[in-house]
């Protein structure tokens, strides 16, 4: 087997300096019966060729994104990702290094973590941002519990904007720490609902802009009512992009801002591995799930970096910790800050306004289609359509056509009484062609 | 001879500042179509300054590049991270994550368009189950701390199911990974600590004790963190479930005994695998990782959604838990898909026969090392065999004035990632070494002499080395407590920008 | 504080010993179908042993990872190699290279099933011809010394054509690079050297004595090989021409002029091009190059074998020269497929404009290097601007004991590949130094101060510390003589395998 | 434009230090009227999204081999490449380095050139081989202006079984220098006609196995015959897996042993890039082209490797150099030497037997389809049948079906008077499927 070094040799040699006398006297401890004598009923070892062509015609049975016209977002977006930033990810000493415990042979990872935290908070406009969660719904969800530590309370409001997997998400984490949800009806913008679920007893009202339909907020207000409510303002999001061009949570002083990083650096992947930004005000740091890396000298005084605030974390504090997360998203940060430092603010600003001018082409020539109207006004790059017939098989009728529309409000919640309303988002990625033949299957499938 | 160079740098080894330190606002590394300036945000457009540096592509190579250079990793040495299962990362599960039809897919697609990546899913699951003895799995946890989280969800969801709701006490033993105990505490139980015994064991007698109407569940790693085998595993488990409680199998550790014992044969009712581990896909400096866990059939029901389903010859997506027992979502979308590609290409490569294989050259490959190690260091519980790792503790180096911590850093300086240090608990000063399979012979009669002359060095007393090691690294030991007093957390403009230099 | 290691690694640098003394011919890092033992061979059957070491997957990556840290490289610093033009190489060249329908398609592929391939080739034909303005470029040479031989079979075949065969003198410049002289020599040509002159140029008066009845071309580099352009090359080609003989130019250095002069407006017969210099694709330790050579109107006919015609709207390849004035064929198949896909790659990325910069930037950092350096060393040519490139020689150095390879074995230390030195051989202790477009003003201020720093080191009369560099890289002068006298060409089982560890 | 990192600011900068007042200042070399004042007539830049759109759109309108029943030999082979392979050739180290002319920061190119020329001295049972030269046509070209200069005689014989294409890019150089080429009548064996083509006017006698028709000889009595002329045997061959299974040229005392490389490590790649391998004799090293490294001893007595005999070359000896070849092999070299690494003799057996057996099994199969003729009967991988009709009909037509057939003799050598002989080879790529595929495909077309 071409992964395994060991000879027939070795493996003689070695089993002889143990004093074993066979291989599954070393496994003595396995209760008898239990130590499997024959091989478990699947396929027999196979060469890359035959590997490579199996999951070959796996990939095949599917239609990537690129093959259609693409309109689709809801929590994952398809844009470009410098081939640079591929390559870099690959490189043995990032793809197969482990978490930087040792930070003399790891500084290739901390740098590059504490210029991620670096990047994350400027862009977030947060005081201090952890190296990575999960993804945008589990950093919602650790948010979700983070508040209710911070506050000792147990509501959480959800605004009928944020994601419904990141409510379902939420729901199942703080439900089980016995905290209650609140998620506000479906709605394309619900400031005052929001504003009215406020009250004493609520830890954290979780709001998302741009949200699900694509509807970006002035958040000031909520974060006003928040604040005097004594609760936190928790900002999630699911298209990270959209802060090159519009105000990001930390600005409207949420204490927590948090959400999906995938728009940067990270492919489609079917949904994942992903990459949770997470940031807070600094005076919550110590209550921040996640691991964090910082500055300090060495013992030559130079300047170098490693993890650290550890105390806050399940390998110190165990059943104590912030959050029992523990591996995160390494190489999706690494992918994020490494595209990030090809954007910079120059080439960010750029990427988020050409989305934006992509998405009012996009709302441009589907509202001119009969039958169909724009919901979403104040939009970056994504937007809600209410369609004359229900969205779910207009959507599955545009994919016969080549045209991936977007998604149906009701798959991502059935109960939202949405069912004619689609969720249709641009990207760079779009070209004018894509939105003509968009347009023209819409019309089709209409008819 | 000696003196510092004026670039910074040090022959091959670059000196590199910070991005924010190099970059610029006006400059970028990607070329754009020019926007025609349209905007639909009005007020909302963005005040917060940006100022986010950026670089041109060549110098984004060179930073990354150069950072890479400082890092140890499994392509270049033995990484012998106990309970971390550094093993070779295959370039093919790369190269077959990278397919356009599974990385060009997005989570929401209809039904139609994705059927190759369901079928992906439903065939690792298969192997999964098959290896595990599991009737079921849930794919979609997105690493080894979130699958223990599913699998203690799905067993609250199973106690409340039969009216057991009250049952909120979890026996985690000592020797247990963090995440255990945190997880357990996430899921609103309470943890109730079994403590260590002298031979690295969980003796059914001490659990027995523990037991009662109010325990939901125990989490036992198995093989455990000490590295061996839990002999008495299933009468454990049999006392669990005559309790009325469930079995949390922490698989961290299944590199050991993939395709020797399934973890179906010893009474779990649930078990995380964390695919970064045993199944081979990267470590990445920290993650992703994928937590795929195994359910008993009295679990199963409740595992979280998605579910996927067949009907007819085409496969469909259950993403709502109403409707279904699932207790709820882990996440947006359905788990690591990358990884499970990886891990797929890695199953299908060993095959049954290889897997099986995988477990006994992981075993052999420790049970050598230890039996090097064994004359010249103080193995706790190196009477018997191990399994995948060799657990040290410091009491042969202690005495003689050298700690675990410098044990390792002089293993940095002889080209080595150090053991894991300090973890487990149970035992002082613990040095877990686990070598994997993928190791050669040569590479462990290398670094086996490297510790037996780091011995003999102790034994010399030579306390001196080992308190100034590592001096071959990159950076010499860093201030952790520093870093921990004054956070320094990100750079900010305006903050002393030149890096202090001199020690505080 | 220094010692020796066990591990023989040194820190992060790792001892890595050759496969032969690793791997053995049992193992192997490939899985393959087991084959049924048929064999239509008989006595033709191998018996001459092979005796090839094999090693598994993760010791192969090993070994390459290992190796490949003790290289330097572009994407590691500055790399100002002078007449090598590394510049950085985008990852989007290497992408491009490796999509299936071009990584994937044999050369003898019927013509139906090769249209994009050839289509390709003829873009790129279109873009070199047209920035060049020239009417034909030859694409199959593989290097830039294959390409200076198309050039010179070329205009051998014109003058036989013309029934003058008897030309056989070429004019070369004592600066030209080596491969030029060689290439005549190869194509059954004399060569005269034009020696140089004390401005580093080719004057005209100086051709026109060599010039008669005999002569067949000349080779002239241009920019040439002291970073200059030839002032009077036109004139020079005039003359050449109104002699009856061709003008050859080396474009090694077609980067300093790309986009902002035109070799066709110079007279240029024929010149080829490094598409591994100009147009970004990898140098790769030596290869593989590309050489297209463009060729004037009175050249083209005799363009090598293929050529690509179109033929409606299906382009189709003559693979013959019979019934063509083809002069031959350069090589098996269609050139450097391989290296077109990113040498387009790299075009279309910068376009008519990018490429202008490129040679507006490649002279500016060279001036901005000269303008630093200038008051430090000698710069024999620095009175006036240089083009891409700054020619330094010896004479502030020499005198107080310092040569030029001392400089550049100082800048090992420093964290630098040195400039090209001995070259071209028309100065003293040549220091070529070559930074191209891709450097940022940061990286080049750096280099000047490392450079300045070592020029102050001279003069503070520091010799030994010349002497001992390197002593930071992964080793330290190497012994060329030993190497060449008693050559040591491969590994053979038998000869003493340990190496020695002494001096001799 | 994203690879160039100087603003404008810098720019001016530097410009004013220079003491230049605009940058065509610094072009002040160039004649009047020469220094371009407007942009060439062509496209301005292009972002990665377009680019990559573009060159996409020509890749996939050629069909790749995969995409096929694929049966193409005749000097490029479709082999598998193991994916560690094209990771490793990728790492920057390797990719971006120059030529390794310091060797202090270059061992890493060095040990491997070291390696892949013991390497090559094995397969070939050659005493030296050199570091690569630019292909196997060129290789064998140079091979035979080497046997001139060693042999100070001018006539070059070619057996009719060379490659068309090599007797080809030979006849051009070697005719340059005014050597006569003998290139005897294409035969599928003819080791008669090159055993009475010998003389005492002989240079060399270049002779191929397995040779274009796939042949495999017995070098034995050409060796003797050459050597009792004073000539040089030149074995070439233009697939190297082949050595793994039959006798190599020096185990029958050629003098020069040189060919392709291209299957081991490196994709087929439209024709090139590719690695020429070349091997000698030890007592004609100095007369051997292109570079070499040579083990030596560092200034601490530590082994490393050095490029060697740097006196042949042009760089040093210019126009008396053993030849002009500067640029290499590199990275195509660097595969090669990965790859058989990965294989080592196990692997290269195998891989071989498993090449030979799938070409038993297409002779087997393309046998019994009627009218058709295997003429080869001593072959590796690789065989020429007769068709009862023209070949390049027959392969265009096959093309129409999905099936590549393998090359028409007339393609390579409309000289040859083997209008309906086609050559075709199978490897471990192919499958039984394929193999039927192509049977059924011929049949049709044959009917
Ligand atoms: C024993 C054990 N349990 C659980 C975990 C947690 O897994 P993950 O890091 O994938 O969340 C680890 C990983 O370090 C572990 O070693
Ligand atoms: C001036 C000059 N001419 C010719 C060449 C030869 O080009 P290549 O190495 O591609 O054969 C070089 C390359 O080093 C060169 O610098």
């Amino acid at each position: 087997m071409r992964y395994l070094p060991l000879t027939e040799a070795d493996r003689a040699q070695m089993l002889a300096l143990t004093g074993a006398k066979s291989i599954d006297d070393l496994f003595v401890d396995v209760p008898k019966g239990a130590l499997l004598k024959d091989l478990v009923d699947l396929p027999k070892a196979q060469g890359e060729i035959e590997v490579h062509r199996h999951l070959q015609r796996l990939a095949e049975k599917n239609t990537p994104a690129g093959r259609t016209a693409f309109f689709l977002g809801a929590g994952a977006y398809r844009h470009h990702v410098p081939a640079s930033v591929d390559h870099l990810i690959q490189r043995s000493e990032f793809l197969t290094a482990y978490t930087p415990y040792q930070p003399e042979i790891a500084q290739g990872t901390l740098q590059a973590l504490y210029e991620f935290q670096s990047q994350v908070a400027q862009l977030l406009n947060v005081e201090v941002a952890n190296a990575s969660m999960y993804d945008g719904s589990t950093a919602c969800a650790e948010a979700a519990m983070m508040a209710a530590r911070v506050t000792k309370r147990k509501k959480i409001v959800f605004s009928g904007g944020v994601h419904p997997h990141y409510v379902d998400t939420a729901r199942t984490a703080c439900e089980a720490l016995g905290l209650e949800i609140i998620a506000l009806p479906a709605a394309v913008d619900d400031e005052a609902a929001v504003i009215k679920a406020l009250g004493a007893d609520v830890a954290a009202v979780i709001v998302q802009s741009p949200n699900v339909f694509g509807t970006v907020t002035d958040l000031t207000q909520i974060g006003e009512a928040a604040r005097g409510a004594g609760a936190l303002m928790v900002a999630t999001f699911t298209e990270c992009l959209a802060f090159g061009l519009i105000e990001p949570g930390g600005a409207y002083g949420a204490d927590i801002v948090c959400g999906e990083g995938q728009s940067i650096g990270n492919a489609l992947n079917f949904g994942g591995p992903y990459v949770g930004l997470f940031g807070v005000k600094e005076k919550l740091v110590r209550q921040m799930p996640g691991r964090v890396a910082g500055e300090t000298l060495d013992a030559d005084g130079k300047r170098g970096f490693v993890l650290t605030l550890s105390t806050r974390e399940q390998h110190i504090r165990r059943e104590k910790a912030t959050s029992n997360i523990c591996t995160n998203s390494g190489l999706c940060q690494l992918a994020w800050t490494i595209h990030m430092t090809l954007l910079g603010q120059k080439g960010l600003t750029q990427l988020a306004q050409l989305n934006h001018e992509k998405a009012i082409a996009l709302a441009d020539a589907l509202g001119a289609v009969k039958g169909v109207k724009v919901l979403t006004t104040r939009f970056f790059n994504e937007l809600a359509i209410e369609l004359p017939a229900p969205a779910q098989g207009v959507v599955d009728a545009l994919a016969e056509k080549g045209v991936i529309g977007g998604v149906a409000m009701s798959r991502l919640n059935p109960r939202a009484g949405m069912d004619n309303v689609l969720i249709t988002c641009a990207t760079e990625m779009n070209t004018d062609d894509d939105i003509a033949a968009y347009v023209k299957a819409l019309k089709a499938v209409l008819k | 001879m000696s003196f510092e160079t004026t670039s910074g740098n040090r022959g091959l080894l670059q000196a590199e500042p910070l991005i924010f330190e190099t970059g610029s606002a006006e400059t970028t590394g990607v070329d754009l179509p020019a926007p025609k300036g349209e905007s639909k945000l009005g007020a909302l457009a963005r005040k917060a300054p940006l100022d986010l540096p950026g670089l041109s592509e060549p110098e984004t190579m060179r930073h990354f590049v150069r950072l890479s250079q400082k890092n140890y990793a499994i392509d270049l040495g033995l990484f012998p991270l106990g309970s971390c299962t550094m093993k070779h990362n295959p370039r093919l599960n790369e190269r077959a994550a990278r397919f356009e039809g599974f990385a060009d897919l997005h989570p929401l697609q209809p039904a139609s368009t994705i059927q190759g990546a369901l079928a992906l899913m439903d065939e690792l699951a298969h192997w999964l189950c098959t290896l595990t003895g599991m009737p079921a799995v849930a794919l979609s946890p997105k690493a080894g701390a979130h699958g223990e989280f599913a699998g203690m969800l799905a067993i609250k969801a199973a106690l409340e199911a039969k009216g057991e709701g009250h049952r909120k006490r979890v026996l985690v033993p000592s020797s247990a990974h963090g995440t255990n105990p945190a997880t357990a505490a996430a899921a609103g139980f309470t943890v109730d600590e079994i403590p260590a015994r002298d031979d690295g064991r969980v003796h059914l007698d001490d659990v027995k004790a523990k037991l009662g109407p109010d325990v939901a569940a125990i989490m036992i790693t198995n093989p455990n963190t000490c590295g061996l085998f839990e002999p008495e595993i299933k009468n454990i488990a049999d006392a669990i479930h005559a309790a009325g409680a469930y079995f949390y199998c922490d698989g961290a550790n299944y590199n050991a005994i993939v395709g020797k014992v399934r973890p179906g044969d010893l009474g779990v009712d649930a078990m995380h695998i964390n695919l970064h581990k045993t199944f081979s896909t990267p470590h990445g400096g920290g993650g992703p990782g994928a937590g795929p866990t195994v359910l008993s059939e009295a679990l199963a029901p409740f595992a979280p959604v998605p579910h996927i389903v067949l009907r007819g010859d085409q496969r469909e997506l259950v993403e709502h838990a109403e409707g279904t027992q699932a207790f709820g979502r882990m996440c947006a979308f359905h788990g690591q898909m990358g990884m499970f590609t990886r891990a797929l290409t890695y199953m299908l490569s060993h095959g049954s026969d290889g897997l099986r294989q995988v477990a006994e050259d992981a075993v052999l490959n420790a049970n050598y090392l230890l039996a090097r190690l064994k004359p010249h260091f103080s193995a706790p519980f190196g009477a018997s065999p191990c399994m995948h790792e060799v657990l040290l503790d410091d009491s042969s180096i202690k005495p003689k004035g050298v700690e675990t911590i410098d044990m390792a850093k002089a293993l940095l300086d002889e080209g080595y990632h150090p053991f894991t240090t300090y973890f487990p608990l149970v035992v002082h000063g613990a040095m877990l070494i686990e070598p994997t399979e993928t190791e050669p012979k040569r590479e462990l009669d290398r670094f086996a002499d490297v510790m037996i002359a780091l011995a003999e060095r102790v034994n010399a007393g030579d306390v001196q080395f080992f308190k100034m090691a590592p001096t071959l690294t990159p950076m010499r030991r860093l201030d952790d407590t520093r870093a921990a007093r004054q956070p320094k957390l990100r750079w900010r403009r305006g903050d002393n920008q030149a890096p202090a230099q001199a020690a505080e």
